[in-house]
């Protein structure tokens, strides 16, 4: 793994610095797991609990999410470069004040893959694809800056493959894979741009999807989930690190990335400003839309 | 004792297809889940235990209660027929004992028919847990990985096949025609767990209900349903109605008390609109409820499934050690 | 339970020759809400009517569905019906059961009996979710806005101010008149255009209920029908129009003069000036870029040494210059809004084959209404500009940017065919020895005593007419050389001309497509302003209170424009007439238990009709502003939380409606 | 016409353009296959994405979207953003198995009746020749395999005993 002290020790001083200053009441980061290999979010209210504080490459999760829990508090809040684009949507998305943000960005040298209690020196797959390691908002930066080198492979050559396949296939291909579904709805609840106070999913007036855990069900769960992330997703992927029975869901969120990259040349959470794509629209554009 | 070798485990497997549906641990794209099968060779018999315990077998994730129909004008009401034997194979003894739990509140007055009926359908042939390892903590919770509560049959592998204890009448009858041949070997004993106790706890629960406590420990919780969902012991429900056309089928699906909405009532009051407050939900009716009801049994069985699956680690090993240290406090 | 009455309308044999009714009758009955199913030989006869009136009373209906023609031909018919009933108008659906099956599937019975129960399911389902909805009543401001002074608007603002309402009457340039006041004469009467007129501005100055806004533009719109907000800048002149008396002296004596604008650059205007003698306000404006003055004062800070000027403050009699004057900005309310921006000619300078605009005597329309004005630059003598020459060959070009694809203008300006004929006759006039040209495609003489016209022109001033088109011109010393053919002779034409006209077609003036913005309302391809109805409803735009008036719409002639100013003006005048005005209760609504305040909607709302207001917890939330929703619905489906609802469209109806659909 | 399978196409119309294009080919008597059903909507902007996923839930074959021509859009901008909107989730529904074919979105003005029906007969041939839908979005009419009326069967019995059912120690 990249040497990491040196940010868990910047990381824990301006913890320490913001707390004992009265600028932020929250710091959300990193701590050891359980299992004590791994990383979970930890919750610091004291300075003098910021000793706590770590950051290496298990440091899988997105807080942003805790970031519009505790919208309204001034709370500093630790992310790697991905999650600063999530953090950018929530702003554009008027669901965090940025003022009231304070970002310990970092740049981001990539995350393993882990789990309860193992980890090891591989990197995530969205982290090899990443060619962004540096925090697009940040109020304070820590980690050397990172070399971005150009991919030699597609970054979306695992979407390609699918829609390569001949329709039966990749009928087949999700079927196997959403029957192992059992909407526990952690793919949603991990991700940081799911906010809404209540999921269509689980509305029953109107009754957009119904309640039974059948393939249909699911499928048109996962579609709407999918869908809702159009032009916003920022690819943390933790949707699908969280799902229990391994459905690979990034391969929806990307087939829309791919989409909304090619069609509208959007990439989601670099500018708040730019409005989103779904929120606007060129009168002259074609989409092979209409005859 | 009564040993099987692997080989006519495989064929008295085979025969019992012939008068059973047979569910046993597969692989299904690098997840061990319990499935149907129709040979032997889907059978993961390497596998530690499967992502979703078998209580989806007798407790289907969905299932439809009875359809509604107007037959010229006139309504009529029809229920799935549930008729086939099945035999679940290859289970741990823990979600062996978590299936006991769920019939102690499914089938106790009033009983739960479709569970019932499932439910005495159903043989459990389980797998001794040889290995266990942590963050398992069956033995510290009333459970062993070669537990026979619950079980029909019990096997535990060892150096030259199977070791077959016949638990039950109906573990003797689905053994028929099994090869089995008697050995004075002896099953070997799993290998030892961390310990820690749970005793007490129960009784000093209610005490802690306000501790500040609950809420420290779920504030990273996202409030999703895998801890409920993955849990053998837990068993809510939702049941709704699906309308098509003029006819209507009553169905259950499987909800969880972590779920944001499950508590809300009409007129959209939340009686547990904090994760704390579902948290304790979770906690209280597995260490507290349940107990309370059911001669003091613990609703959990220690196969830490969710510890090993909460996206964001939430241990209730170390919850139950917090309690411990706040109680003592 | 619901209580709700079928009626099948047989529409004659429209429908009932077509699907057989009994079915769907059988079909409907047992649903268990239905209580009641009918039919009638024409549900909207008299008689028709009246029985679903009696059932409603009889069988104490709370819910009707009628399965006939298509709801845009009946809807409001019928919501009348039941309202008569004592029924809220909005608890009735219709099915489409004539133009959309019936009409489209007589040759297949079977089908479309069975799509006509489909239909008629899908609207029962729909009506189970109905709700009662009321109209909301919200006052109005009686005073009219009307952008733009030409002929149009000045027409408008007359006649809205003689039905006894304030109007305000806003022209970007520094008089009203607009084109009309740069025309020299007018076909077919050929009566002087100017003289026909400065009278109306004149009237339009004076009338106690115009304020005149010259020289000024409108920035931003918002509110709706009856309550318009309007920002108006007003571009500083630097003269006070309080002092000034239009003596003149500073612009007689104004040392510099630049092209002047009215005179489409032919002609020359001082600095401070006046557009033309009849400005109207006879105030001048002072061009602040080219004014001595303002270019000392700028070579000063680049440490340069200009001469300062001033004379026209030194000479003022009022000293009404100001030099620190600066842009008013005035917010206004309106309950009505006529837009009359009008039209430019088209550029000709486009056409490269034409010399794209580089040859001086290749010139347009309007350049030859000034040359031939009394009032214009030459005082009415026929000079060409390159060399002042007197023209006497004159070629005439028609359809310049007009029904040419390739310039993206495939319509015909309608009025370009008569002005060269009344030009050509001019020409005569001015100079019997001229001899014009004309090259035409077909000549579009659609008017009164306009065909009469054009044949005098051909007659009695032996103006050529040769149809065909011009390939090329190029220039041949003194003379522009006019490539073309006559494709009636069918053989090609070759004229060594003196001055060519360029028949310049009409688009919309520039800033027309921001005013559409501004105003929230529909543009063509062409950035022609959009009719609510092409035939009828012309004054009308999709936006309640806002009208259109003139060439602002497409091209037209000086009497449809005028026609169409009084047209507006009745309009005006008839949603003045009302002291309430009722809103469309088909809004949308937001459910504040569900909204995040992401303000998507807010986003895709065309608009403005999401106002943002603050929850208990301090967070903003979005509210629909009802009088401002028009019920597009844009909002509902652009809300991921479905936190958004559409009353008469709900999501919960439209799923009924596919549920009932797809069975 | 007949065809070897009838699709079921359900028709989002918005009500000015498309919905009275649609009225025109009737008051035109052109004819087209019945097997479109037509739901009425303000504007094609006002159709959630979500809805066509109920129809397609629903057993839909294809979802036809028609609205006003981009520029003509009754409230400005709604078909640009329906227009957006269903270029994605076409893309993204073929990807997991319905047909691009299945789901169009169409510019139908008020005075293209013609088109209409050409759309339509064009577009139902196009799906009934796809056939059936093959994916797996689609509900089964019934859940419940075999059948019978409620309670013939005698009800399980309860545990003897049950309270005590599971015992505290699972161990030997």
């Amino acid at each position: 793994m990249v040497a990491v002290e040196n940010i868990t020790q910047l990381i824990q001083e301006k913890a320490r610095e913001l707390l004992s200053s009265g600028q932020v009441e929250l710091v959300i980061g990193y701590q050891r797991a359980s299992d004590g290999v791994t990383a979970r979010p930890a919750f610091v209210r004291k300075a003098e609990d910021a000793g706590k504080l770590i950051f290496d490459q298990t440091c899988t999760h997105n807080l942003g999410k805790y970031a519009i829990e505790h919208r309204g508090k001034s709370l500093a809040i630790v992310a790697k470069a991905c999650d600063t684009f999530g953090i950018n949507v929530l702003i554009q998305e008027k669901q965090i004040v940025r003022e009231k943000t304070y970002v310990i960005g970092i740049n981001c040298p990539g995350v393993v893959e882990s789990s309860f209690g193992e980890t090891g020196d591989r990197l995530q797959y969205r982290c090899q694809i990443c060619q962004e390691h540096a925090p697009a908002v940040f109020d304070y930066i820590v980690g050397d800056p990172i070399l971005e080198k150009p991919l030699d492979f597609d970054p979306y050559a695992k979407v390609k493959e699918l829609e390569a396949l001949p329709q039966e296939e990749r009928i087949a291909f999700w079927e196997k894979h959403f029957d192992r579904c059992i909407r526990c709805y952690a793919c949603r609840n991990a991700c940081p741009q799911c906010y809404c106070t209540e999921c269509v999913v689980e509305q029953i007036d109107p009754n957009w999807v119904g309640a039974p855990i059948q393939v249909p069900e699911k499928q048109i769960f996962h579609v709407i989930r999918a869908f809702h992330l159009a032009g916003r997703c920022i690819g943390c992927n933790e949707c699908e690190r969280v799902c229990p029975v391994g459905i690979p869901l990034s391969l929806l969120n990307m087939k829309f990335s791919l989409e909304v990259e090619q069609q509208f040349g959007y990439k989601p959470g670099r500018d708040p400003e730019v409005c989103a794509p779904l929120a606007t629209y060129q009168p002259d554009e074609d989409l092979g839309i209409g005859g | 004792m009564d040993i099987i070798t692997r080989e006519s485990l495989k064929r008295w497997l085979t025969t019992l297809m012939d008068r059973y549906q047979v569910m046993a641990p597969v692989l299904a794209e690098g997840n061990h889940l319990f499935r149907a099968i129709s040979s032997t060779d889907e059978i993961a018999w390497d596998y530690y235990n499967s992502v979703v315990p078998p209580k989806e077998l007798i407790f289907p994730l969905t299932e439809s209660l009875f359809t509604l129909e107007y037959q010229n004008g006139v309504p009529q009401i029809q229920e799935p027929v549930i008729d086939r034997q099945t035999v679940i194979f290859g289970l741990r003894p823990c979600d062996a004992r978590a299936i006991a739990m769920l019939d102690a509140s499914f089938m106790n007055d009033p009983v739960d028919v479709p569970y019932a009926r499932r439910r005495a359908l159903v043989t459990l042939v389980g797998w001794a847990c040889v290995r266990p390892e942590s963050p398992c903590f069956c033995v510290n919770i009333g459970g062993a990985p070669n537990g026979t509560q619950g079980l029909d049959v019990l096997m535990t592998e060892g150096t030259d096949g199977y070791f077959v204890e016949p638990v039950t009448e109906k573990g003797k009858a689905v053994l028929e025609g099994a090869e089995l041949k008697h050995t004075d070997a002896v099953p070997p004993e799993p290998a030892a767990l961390p310990a820690f106790s749970t005793e007490g706890l129960t009784e000093r629960l209610p005490e802690v209900f306000l501790s500040p406590m609950w809420q420290q420990q779920v504030e990273a919780c996202i409030s999703c349903k895998i801890c409920t969902f993955l849990c053998p012991t837990c068993y809510c429900f939702d049941v709704r109605d699906r309308r098509d056309g003029e006819a209507v089928e009553r169905m259950r699906c499987w909800d969880s008390c972590q779920g944001a909405h499950f508590s809300k009532i009409a007129g959209g009051y939340n009686p547990r609109a904090t994760k704390t407050a579902r948290w304790k939900q979770f906690f209280y009716h597995k260490y507290l409820y349940y107990p309370e009801r059911f001669g003091g049994v613990i609703a959990c069985v220690g196969c830490a499934r969710c510890v090993r699956k909460c996206p964001v680690n939430i241990d209730i090993r170390e919850v139950i050690q917090d309690l411990k240290e706040d109680i003592s406090a | 339970m619901a209580r709700i009455g079928v009626f099948l309308c047989h529409c004659g044999t429209n429908i009932a020759g077509v699907v057989r009714i009994s079915q769907v009758r059988e079909a409907v009955k047992d649903i268990p809400q239905v209580v009641l199913v009918e039919e009638s030989k024409y549900m909207c006869s008299e008689m028709g009517q009246g029985g679903i009136r009696e059932a409603v009373e009889k069988h104490k209906l709370d819910r009707v569905i009628i399965s006939a023609c298509s709801p845009r031909m009946h809807e409001n018919t019928f919501r009348k019906t039941v309202a008569d009933a004592g029924l809220n108008p909005y608890m009735l659906e219709i099915a489409n059961v004539r133009e959309q099956d019936s009409w489209v599937h007589a040759d297949d019975k079977d089908a479309a009996t069975e799509k006509a129960i489909a239909l008629t399911r899908m609207a029962v389902a729909k009506a189970l979710l109905n709700q009662p909805l009321t109209p909301k009543r919200v006052g109005l401001t009686k005073r009219a806005l009307v952008i733009g002074g030409g002929i149009a608007g000045i027409q408008a603002a007359l006649d809205i101010a003689n039905t006894g309402h304030q109007v305000v009457l806003v022209e970007r340039e520094p008089t009203i008149g607009g084109r009309m006041a740069q025309l020299d004469k007018t076909f077919p009467t050929l009566d002087c255009s100017s003289c026909i007129l400065t009278p109306r501005m004149v009237e339009a100055n004076q009338h106690p209920n115009i304020t005149l806004l010259t020289y000024s533009e409108v920035t931003s719109v918002s509110g709706f029908v009856g309550n318009f907000q309007v920002q108006i800048r007003q571009k500083a002149r630097h003269v006070d129009a309080t002092k000034c008396t239009g003596c003149g002296i500073c612009w007689q004596k104004c040392p510099d003069t630049v092209p002047s604008e009215f005179d489409t650059g032919l002609g020359g205007k001082k600095i401070i000036s006046i557009p033309f003698a009849q400005a109207i306000p006879n105030i001048p404006v002072i061009d602040m870029p080219n004014c001595r003055y303002v270019k000392h004062l700028e070579g000063q800070k680049e440490g340069k040494k200009l001469p300062p000027c001033r004379i026209c403050e030194k000479l003022c009699p009022t000293g009404a210059i100001d030099w620190d004057q600066e842009d008013q900005v005035l917010t206004e309310d309106f309950g009505a809004i006529v837009v009359a921006t009008g039209f430019k000619p088209f550029d000709y300078g486009r056409y490269a084959e034409f010399g794209a605009g580089k040859y001086a005597d290749v010139i347009g329309l309007l350049q030859l209404e000034r040359l031939l004005s009394a009032s214009g630059p030459t005082q009415g003598e026929l000079k060409r500009p390159s060399d002042g020459a007197h023209p006497k060959t004159v070629v005439f070009l028609s359809c310049i940017g007009s029904r040419d694809e390739r310039m993206g203008k495939p319509y015909c300006s309608k009025v370009c065919c008569m002005v060269m004929a009344k030009q050509a006759i001019l020409l005569k006039d001015h100079d019997p020895e001229i001899q014009p040209y004309v090259f035409y495609i077909d000549v579009r003489a659609g008017g009164k005593d306009y065909e009469e016209f054009y044949q005098r022109s051909q007659r009695e001033q032996g103006v050529l007419w040769l149809r065909g088109r011009v390939s090329k011109l190029y220039q041949d010393g003194g003379k522009i050389m006019v490539m073309g053919e006559d494709s009636l002779m069918g053989r090609p034409v070759e004229i060594a001309a003196d001055l060519v006209v360029m028949a310049t077609g009409m688009e919309p003036n520039d800033g027309a497509v921001e005013l559409a913005q501004t105003l929230h309302i529909s543009y063509d391809t062409n950035n022609f302003m959009v009719e609510a109805h092409p035939k009828l409803r012309p004054l009308e735009t999709n936006t309640d209170g806002i009208f259109l008036a003139g060439t602002v719409s497409g091209p037209r002639d000086i009497p449809e424009t005028v026609a169409q100013g009084s047209g507006v003006a009745a309009k005006v005048a008839g949603l003045f007439s009302k002291d309430e005005l009722a809103t469309d209760p088909m809004v949308a609504n937001v459910d504040p238990m569900r909204c995040t305040g992401c303000f998507l909607c807010s986003e895709v709302c065309p608009y403005g009709a999401i106002d943002k207001e603050p929850a208990r917890d301090g967070r903003l939330l979005a509210k629909v502003n009802e009088s401002l929703c028009k019920g597009c619905g844009l909002c509902v489906a652009g809300c991921r939380g479905n936190c958004i609802n559409l009353k008469g469209f709900t999501s919960q109806q439209v799923i009924e409606e596919i549920m009932a659909l797809c069975r | 016409m007949s065809l070897d399978y009838e699709p079921r196409i359900i028709g989002f119309l918005c009500n000015w353009c498309a919905f009275a294009g649609a009225d025109l080919a009737g008051t035109t008597r052109t004819t087209y296959p019945s097997n479109i059903r037509i739901i009425r909507v303000p504007c094609s902007g006002r159709v959630d994405p979500l809805l066509v996923l109920k129809a397609f839930q629903q057993g839909a074959d294809a979802v036809l979207i028609a609205g006003c021509h981009p520029g003509d859009c009754h409230y400005v901008q709604g078909n640009y953003y329906a227009r957006r909107r269903f270029a994605l989730l076409r893309q993204f529904l073929d990807y997991l198995g319905i047909e691009k074919e299945r789901l169009r979105l169409e510019w139908v003005s008020a005075s293209e009746g013609r088109k209409f029906s050409r759309l339509v007969t064009e577009m139902t041939q196009e799906v009934a020749r796809l056939g059936p839908r093959k994916d797996t979005v689609k509900r089964p009419a019934r859940q419940a395999p075999v059948l019978r009326p409620l309670g013939q069967e005698e009800a399980a019995p309860a545990l003897k005993g049950g309270a005590a059912a599971p015992a505290k120690s699972g161990g030997e």
